[in-house]
């Protein structure tokens, strides 16, 4: 597929927008609203992103596990949708520098026995597909299964299925407040989620990462994590 | 007369709809006897034959077999059925089973006949009818001929009281009429009970101790053989006669 | 399971959202029913043009769409097609329900270009007029006509089908009911409200259908 | 596009799991197939029972199961069984599809017993067999035979829709393709090799039907 | 004799797979002639007429018509399908379309006749076949004579210079062949070249200038009707007209 190329060198599919991906199943990161349009901290990003970079924020939706191959195919300029940075992805695709800092959690029905990792050992787990969870999880189980979305993994946990589901200690813990009958466990250990770009693309990697830089400087992620979630979590962890 | 009344209609009504079908019939049958009721095609035949087996409900009248009254809705109608076989224009058989296990179906499961009695029952009723080279075929590999003999065995191993025919020998090929009748002939000899619908006027005379003549939905003339063919009282008989003898 | 009340009140919520998503399940129905049209009639044709190598090509088409499951299909041509050049979303999504229609389609045309009796074929020769012109005066119009009410159960079948583009990121019914879903928690209520959609769509494309039917049995010639 | 040798590679090294995922395909198709029969064959009977109301169940059965998308009554059956009691995942998957067939085996089922001369049961009846023994005994055997074909079909159908289990998390063979694909960030060669095992699977059933097919002929009766 | 040769056949040759249909046909029809072409059933003549309009094609031989031989190979057939007007038995009419519109669909779309030119000559050649009131009606309102009758006026639309028929009047009922014969005649009396499969003995007695005789793809007899039916030659042909007569 043929990209416009800009004077920097960086291609875009259209010179003047930024087109990035998210899924949209993924709140508060992002969840669509009543006009199909998607807000959400993710999307925030993705928009301060663009305009810092003097260009349209255009949002596209992609089911989450189709997004990297969506980059790569040129479906869209990058995806500003919570991936994980992990040598894995990194084969195939280029990372900004980490805008937030999250991590996977075990989560639990409340009666359950399981507390930690080590409780994992041959119990049934549920992640997401695409996700770095898959990996995780593998480490303490083999038997994994697979849904396209963290919410209907924790809903199937919640309706009784399965003995827990790692995913994002954010994610679970609105789930947690909707009502899902979830308990969150462990914290395995702490993510740093970035921006996925082409690697054929370093110009625009460049600039993603400046705007970034600027954006963490000038206190605008700050604002829009407290926005979401009441904590900052753009700030790297000690 | 002191032979028993195997079937006894009284004022017998049937409509289909607003197609008023069985008009006031009033009819006797005795044991032993054999009837053939004959008409012009949509007279009611079948459905006379029909609501005497069950297979159609009457609408009002009386239906009363070998002395007992029948209402279709408190008696085991299956139970009545046993004692009255049919045999149908279009055989019926089974495809799905060979010819033995045609006969046998009905004694063992209905009758909960044990299966090797059943099997030497089915063997003297095919001798019967002239089949028993034909045991462990397939309907479809049978003749029409031979199929309605095996239906005629069909019915006869529920060891009926009263077999009735509707037009048992109309969907045969002309050269395989004589087996079928032959093989009825044999049953009216042995003393069965037999209300057969045909129109072999040929057969009818020559069996037949009472023909009946319907029209219209209702039986307009009765008589034996000799009276009917030879001297008809109705001037619709008697029209009837001619355009049958033409043919 | 949610209830009635809850159901409803969402129902009613979501009316907007969900107008705007049927009218996408229906465009891509009707886009890739039209382009699997075309698609079906060039297969079917290369089915009867009697020469060997263009029967085998039609064949081997049908026997690959119909020997895969569709939401296969659709994963292989959206990122297939993607691969060589860049369609916008909706029209990959639309041609990849259209290719799979199309081997349905060119299997339903080709049987009945073959239900028109032979003798027409004939008489168009006859009477001077050339394969093709015959074929597309005199064979084609009858035979789309057998056709439509098998191409109308077709219809009905790809607005179901349809559902699949959901994973390809299309905002047609079935995605919007399960991304609300998952981004309420409450997916059930989404996904029960989403069948009532598809219940009266195809309650009503049923009903044009058998509608289109009689008519054509009643004016038929 | 992957290269062939790439492909070729990969189909060689994932075997084994791909294997695994193929046996619980057809797992699935064949449970779901089976209680499908069972379901198909209960509608069927409500259907021709001449009681209205038993009718009209079976009825709105129908065109629940014809009027939604698959992949919607595979969810709303995935959640809304585990609300009402908890099968395990493989049972739930498989009721899940089996009352999706089962729609479709009863109108097949309905077909093929309205098909059996009435004249059979007429002469079950006149043997003093009863309604439900007459049914037992002669229609349905009768009615079982000619409803092969169009299993064999309904077969393959589910062989292919067992794919949607891939989004209630089965392992079956699209879901572990669609896994591994993202995983190893390489979904276009996963896609194509599940497509070969679909290709064999559908071939081999295809084979298996049209010889039974031929088989019931030869031996008609 | 001065007059022109329509049609030639020499050594006409055609086999389907083993089986050998025509064997060795001569024939030549001149101008205004009609020869009607009669024989028992599978004897190849359908399949000769075939031939003669390209329907089928020969295996070997000569097709001359209007004195230029045919190679259906190189040669443009539809040209000489224009000349070669063909009747069938099934008539064939286009049931899309009225009958006006299967009138004059080839003459536009093939002559390139413009719609006005040729929706008048269409009225025509309707009032000439008796049906000049139903030019809007479709086909499927229509009886068998009237029908055959729209196809021999279709064929006329595109003027040819020789009309085939192939059993036309074989499909109808007996009271609608009167009405397609009388027809036909019309059209030899104006000199119209004409060959004419039929069992209409007749038609052929009356109307055809030659009898031709086929059995077994040969072409056995042929001669005046007077010579044929008087006075055949050959035994089989004698044979056939008896068997034919006796009906
Ligand atoms: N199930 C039915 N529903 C409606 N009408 C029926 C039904 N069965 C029979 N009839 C009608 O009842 C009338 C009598 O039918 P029946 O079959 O008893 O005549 P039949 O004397 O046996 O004639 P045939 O010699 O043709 O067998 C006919 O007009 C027939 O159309
Ligand atoms: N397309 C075909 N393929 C194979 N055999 C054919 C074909 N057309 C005709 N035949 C055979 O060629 C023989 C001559 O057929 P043809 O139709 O010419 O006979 P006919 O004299 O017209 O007979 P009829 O009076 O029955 O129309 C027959 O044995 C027929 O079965
Ligand atoms: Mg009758
Ligand atoms: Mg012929």
């Amino acid at each position: 597929a043929e990209k416009q190329k800009l004077e920097d060198g960086s291609e875009l599919i259209n010179k003047d927008q930024f087109i990035f991906a998210t899924s949209g199943e993924f709140k508060p990161f992002s969840y669509i609203n009543d006009d199909l349009t998607m807000s959400g901290f993710d999307i925030e990003v993705g928009e301060a992103i663009a305009k810092e970079m003097g260009l349209e924020p255009v949002q596209k939706r992609i089911k989450f596990k189709g997004i990297v191959e969506g980059v790569k195919t040129g479906r869209a300029d990058a995806a500003v949708a919570s991936h994980t940075i992990n040598p894995q992805r990194s084969k195939h695709v280029s990372f900004s520098t980490p805008y937030y800092y999250s991590g996977p959690k075990i989560f639990t029905r409340p009666d359950s026995k399981i507390r930690t990792v080590e409780d994992l050992k041959g119990k049934e787990v549920a992640v997401a597909k695409g996700s770095t969870y898959a990996d995780t999880a593998s480490k303490y189980t083999d038997k994994i299964k697979t849904y396209d979305s963290d919410i209907t993994a924790l809903k199937a946990l919640s309706s009784g299925r399965h003995d827990a589901v790692i995913t994002d200690f954010v994610t679970g813990k609105t789930a947690e407040k909707e009502g899902f009958e979830i308990k969150g466990q462990q914290l395995i250990n702490r993510s740093e989620q970035a921006v996925v770009l082409p690697q054929d693309n370093p110009q625009l990697l460049k600039r993603v990462n400046e705007s970034l830089e600027q954006l963490r400087e000038n206190g605008t992620l700050t604002q829009i994590s407290i926005k979401y979630f009441g904590e900052d979590i753009t700030k790297k962890p000690e | 007369m002191d032979t028993k009344e195997m079937i006894k209609i009284k004022q017998l009504n049937k409509s289909f709809g607003d197609l008023h079908v069985l008009k006031n019939i009033d009819m006797t049958v005795y044991e032993s006897d054999v009837v053939c009721l004959i008409g012009s095609s949509g007279s009611g035949k079948s459905t006379l034959l029909r609501c005497l087996n069950f297979l159609e409900r009457k609408d009002n009248g009386n239906i009363i077999i070998e002395g007992n009254e029948v209402n279709p809705r408190t008696d085991d109608l299956n139970k009545i059925r046993e004692k009255v076989g049919m045999v149908f224009q279009n055989f019926n058989l089974f495809p799905h089973k060979t010819v033995l296990e045609n006969i046998i179906e009905a004694p063992i499961m209905v009758k909960g006949v044990d299966k090797e009695k059943a099997i030497i029952k089915a063997k003297q009723l095919l001798k019967k009818v002239g089949l028993e080279d034909k045991s462990d075929v397939y309907p479809s590999k049978l003749s029409g001929g031979q199929k309605q003999r095996v239906a005629i065995a069909r019915a006869l191993a529920m060891e009926p009281d009263i077999m009735l025919f509707d037009e048992p020998t109309s969907a045969l090929d002309p050269e395989l009429v004589g087996e079928v009748l032959t093989t009825m002939k044999d049953l009216a000899e042995e003393g069965m009970t037999m209300v057969v619908v045909t129109h072999e006027m040929g057969f009818a005379r020559e069996v037949a101790d009472w023909i009946v003549y319907m029209h219209d939905g209702k039986i307009i003339e009765r008589g034996t053989p000799e009276q009917f063919f030879n001297h008809p009282k109705e001037e619709r008989t008697r029209e009837f006669l001619t355009a049958t003898m033409l043919k | 399971m949610p209830s009635f009340s809850h159901f409803f009140h969402i129902l009613m919520d979501t009316k907007g959202v969900f107008f705007k998503a049927m009218l996408l399940t229906l465009e891509l129905t009707v886009v890739s029913i039209l382009i699997g049209i075309v698609i079906g009639l060039v297969f079917a044709l290369l089915k009867i043009s009697n020469i060997k190598i263009l029967e085998l090509i039609s064949d081997i088409y049908v026997y690959l769409v119909r020997g895969t499951p569709l939401i296969v299909q659709i994963f292989i041509l959206y990122f297939g097609i993607s691969g060589i050049f860049l369609l916008p979303d909706f029209w990959a999504a639309s041609l990849a329900l259209a290719l799979h229609n199309g081997a349905y389609i060119s299997e339903i045309l080709r049987g009945a270009i073959q239900s028109v009796d032979k003798g027409q074929f004939e008489a168009g020769r006859s009477l001077g007029m050339t394969k093709t012109l015959t074929l597309r005066r005199i064979i084609l119009p009858q035979a789309f006509r057998r056709a439509l009410p098998p191409l109308g159960n077709q219809f009905i079948i790809s607005l179901k089908d349809s559902s699949l583009a959901a994973f390809i990121s299309m905002n047609e019914l079935f995605n919007v009911a399960t991304t609300l879903g998952s981004n309420n928690f409450d997916e059930m209520t989404y996904l029960l409200i989403v069948a009532v959609y598809y219940l009266l769509l195809v309650a009503l494309m049923t009903f044009v259908v058998n509608r289109t039917e009689q008519k054509l049995t009643v004016s038929d010639r």
